[in-house]
């Protein structure tokens, strides 16, 4: 294992450390418990919006903190969720009184303890919502598992429902647009490569030469199937197909075109996996009106893609095009 | 008969940091099979931090002691396991109230809350390939033992027995809660770390009431 | 090789292709010859500015043409420079009778390539400046080679020259601007893993298990010193030293602190790297005024990272931070 | 004395082509170890240029046959080899004129002008472990063997010879131009790419020579 970086325990603290170093235009970064708030104070009576889970991931969450998108974000350890005694002040303090939106990506872990810090948080008074995102086609079958998992729509509810809390919706509304991301956004994911998480020192998965991954998550978790290496065409046509098969849009229909970068692939693939999908979607007769093309959503240095695509409404595009300023997000202002 | 004391449950702790300090590296390898690889790393943060925490403020019953080890693993641990252990040790806190010692039934009693706890969080069924695999024949054998009158050492003896019986048969198992079912058919032949995890917790129970019924110095490392 | 591409002869034609594509509001691809131009077009009487090199260090160049930015990019095969007859319709393209100026890494393709554009160029009546780029400090004893190279620093200098372009200096001025950010910048880096060019089909260098290459450039060249792998920390200090020997600074000085990743590298490191570096620079009593972390400018999927340092000044500041609207740095507006 | 006319000049670029994609990896290969590795795909990409172009528009005389391989070079290959071969072709065109056949004098007066072309622009020296370093002992064989009354075939063969043992000997050299310069010691032990196919060239030139003398079909492939 070669990475840059000091103690392996140490890799979160330092990293957040050095983001908020970085970003203090923008962030402050709270220790022990570890948690990522808004430099500028939100407008009084904004409802506030908190995100987490494991590191690993970033830009995710700590990346989207700031003016029309988080509040605060609470870091895990790597891959791993984080804990309530995190995420309860981090809710106090994204708390202006308008109540807090939790979103939260449906894994056991993370369900949980969000779940536990909920409560908790509402004990002392804080109004919590949650909004679950479970966007990944690739987990089938729901009803024998622990549902799909959150990917890459989370970074797409995360600004919408940020722009509308900017705008200044209250907490039903907020809850609504950010459940209507997740209802209209499907993801799917692919791995030529797997990461190695720091403190285990070995790559999370083996992959044959030849091997990749058909629907892999974000966390080094294997994927549904494994099949012999394929052009990015041939991959491309295989993520969306699920994708349009569940989401079923119709022709005519507006779309967000999210092509996701898993930390070790370079811009110029994502650019070809793009290009391919904007035919596939145009000859399926979609019409795609925004596009998101990088690494938003990572898994630490592994080589793989996911594909999003979400149904936009006039709403939602306007939401999307709001002002957003925050480390890894920014335009309009 | 021997009640267990305040001792034990430290002695507990103790062992079980050791223990999963010693089968870290193990249980990243089964997690890192049909999960994600951090099992073995977050339950030993979570206990070491319990280590440190049993020095700064030692506690003065059994449930004392499973109420730090529940907050503790709730705050350190993170993912699926901070939160269901923490439930676990949260109930068996509950179940034991102010009791200075425990004996063969307030133990079979304590695991069953335990158990009952990390179902009411996780909702998993027995067969779902999860930490309840090895909880419930654990209880199960507990509550048989402690009925036929077995010694508190002897009821922990037959839970550890019978959760490695159960982390085991979890191997041929489809897993239906948890990371791993995400995988389908290939986490079948994988064994699932909560329950090895479980097992290895339950083990270090019956040994350490072993070692104080046999009066080894008590907090003695596996 | 395992790459999200199809054809390894057609990576740089689709990947631009989905480039355009995702970002037609922003740039125009010219095709055969290919090059990039801006979609708005510049103020007349807008001083040009062109850069271009070999592909595989994306967003350079062609996600920095935008507003406030690049008025053309040209992109050549991977690794390799771009020649004459895609540079010379681009520097027109750019030329609104104020001159262009070609920002020109200095590698010997480059630097004959855009040479001999500008000259029939310059044949077909647009004035043309260039400002070579020759940061890396890798490259130590300049007057038995082929000179430093073009590295981090170039980002610095399009950005600059760009904003100073924006605001209306004119031909002499702009040039002069990206010279004087050349002079202050120096850059340094390392690789942890070697880059697979798609048409050679095996990577670049072979690095062992527990080996890094310090001073490595951004075209998957071999560096100057291999040695046995070590912490982010001390990896750091290796790389900022010889830029302070360099460059050196006196205590009190402003500097921009740019933390770079290769492709392959999570962000994650790139701020553990900035966490460290941005202490060394103050116990070095220099001042960090500004910062970039993230990839900006690459060598395909390697993973490593480089540092450079730009001295400040006034002018050089406000330049930095006027706005800019590309696809790949975007701030402002 | 048979001179070389433009089927020789075609044939040139044709056997030049061919042997180009023939060596492509090892020119990789060769540029992997001190460069950056796409001098063979590059070389390849140009050369393939020029036999569509040769196809569409068939020179007239050897000095347009030059000047499209120099055009051609120019705007396909790239990188350092593209503007220092167009450079030599173009400039090898213009010594040749208007000529309809090259005799041995205007043979290696063309390869002088190449070689000339090349250092104008690269400002490379003898011994910098470059192209320089085949062109300039071909030049000089060249002039040796025309002023001693060969034929134009055995003047290229001569100069073929002298580029293959000039491409040798470059690899003890520490290069001082180009990528290779960056590696200082490093480069020590391995070959020259740009000399590596400035000899293959050159070989192509002597081949399609003897083959014109021969009356072997012009054109043919090695
Ligand atoms: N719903 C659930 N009910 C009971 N146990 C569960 C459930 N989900 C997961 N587990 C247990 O948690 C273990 C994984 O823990 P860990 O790796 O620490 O968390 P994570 O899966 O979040 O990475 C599994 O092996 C399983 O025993
Ligand atoms: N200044 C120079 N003068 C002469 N030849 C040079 C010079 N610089 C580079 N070369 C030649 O160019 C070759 C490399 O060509 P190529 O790999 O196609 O370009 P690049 O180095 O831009 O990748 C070298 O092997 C060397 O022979
Ligand atoms: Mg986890
Ligand atoms: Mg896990
Ligand atoms: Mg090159
Ligand atoms: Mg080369």
């Amino acid at each position: 294992m070669k990475k840059l970086i000091n103690d392996p325990r140490a890799v979160v603290d330092e990293s957040v450390d050095g983001f908020g170093r970085a970003h203090a235009d923008l962030v402050t970064v709270h220790i022990d418990p570890l948690f990522i708030t808004r430099k500028q104070a939100p407008k009084p009576g904004k409802v506030g919006l908190v995100s987490g889970g494991g590191s690993g991931h970033e830009p995710l969450h700590a990346g989207y903190v700031g003016f029309g998108m988080l509040d605060a974000a609470v870091p895990g350890a790597v891959f791993t969720s984080p804990t309530p005694d995190q995420i309860i002040p981090a809710t106090v303090a994204a708390n202006s009184g308008a109540g807090v939106v939790h979103i939260v990506k449906n894994y056991t872990g993370d369900v949980l303890n969000f779940e536990t810090a909920a409560e908790m948080a509402q004990a002392e008074g804080v109004d919590v919502r949650t909004v679950l995102v479970n966007d990944d086609v690739a987990v089938e079958d729901s009803l024998y598992t622990a549902g799909r998992r959150g990917v890459g729509g989370t970074v797409l509810v995360e600004k919408i429902a940020g722009a509308a809390a900017e705008r200044g919706d209250d907490l039903d509304a907020v809850t609504a647009i950010g459940r209507r991301v997740n209802e209209n956004v499907r993801t799917m994911g692919v791995a030529l490569s797997a990461c190695t998480v720091p403190h285990a020192g070995v790559p999370s998965f083996e992959l044959g030469d030849d091997e990749i991954e058909i629907g892999i998550g974000i966390h080094g978790e294997p994927g549904r199937h494994r099949i012999p290496m394929e052009n990015a065409d041939g991959i491309t046509d295989r993520l969306l197909a699920p994708i349009l098969a569940d989401l079923s849009p119709a022709p005519g229909d507006k779309v967000l075109l999210f092509v996701n970068g898993m930390g070790g692939t370079p811009a110029s693939e994502l650019y070809i996996v793009y290009r391919h999908a904007v035919g596939v979607l145009e000859a399926a007769g979609l019409v795609v009106e925004r596009s998101l093309v990088g690494n938003y959503i990572t898994a630490l240095e592994m080589q793989g893609a996911s594909i999003s695509v979400l149904r936009l409404d006039d709403e939602m595009t306007a939401l999307w095009d709001a002002p957003v300023h925050t480390p890894a997000l920014r335009w309009g202002v | 008969m021997a009640g267990l004391g305040t001792d034990w449950a430290v002695a507990w702790l103790r062992r079980s940091a050791a223990v999963v300090a010693e089968h870290r590296v193990e249980l990243i390898e089964l997690d890192r099979a049909i999960g994600d690889g951090d099992h073995g790393e977050n339950m030993d943060r979570g206990y070491t931090a319990i280590l440190a925490r049993l020095d700064e403020t030692p506690p003065a019953t059994p449930g004392a002691a499973f109420k730090l080890a529940a907050m503790t693993l709730m705050s350190k641990v993170g993912g699926a396991a901070g939160p269901l252990y923490g439930t676990a040790f949260l109930r068996a806190a509950t179940a034991v109230g102010e009791a200075g010692t425990l004996d063969s039934g307030l133990v079979a009693a304590a695991l069953a809350a335990a158990r009952d706890g990390v179902v009411a969080r996780g909702k998993a069924e027995s067969g779902d390939k999860t930490m309840v695999d090895a909880w419930t024949p654990a209880v199960d054998a507990a509550a048989a033992a402690a009925a036929s009158g077995a010694e508190p050492s002897a009821v922990l003896g037959a839970a550890a027995d019978a959760a490695e019986a159960g982390a085991v048969a979890t191997d041929p198992l489809i897993a239906r809660k948890g990371r791993a079912s995400y995988l389908a058919e290939r986490a079948i032949g994988h064994r699932d770390p909560g329950a090895a995890s479980s097992a290895l917790i339950l083990r270090a129970a019956a040994d350490a009431a072993s070692d104080a019924a046999s009066g080894a110095p008590s907090g003695a490392a596996a």
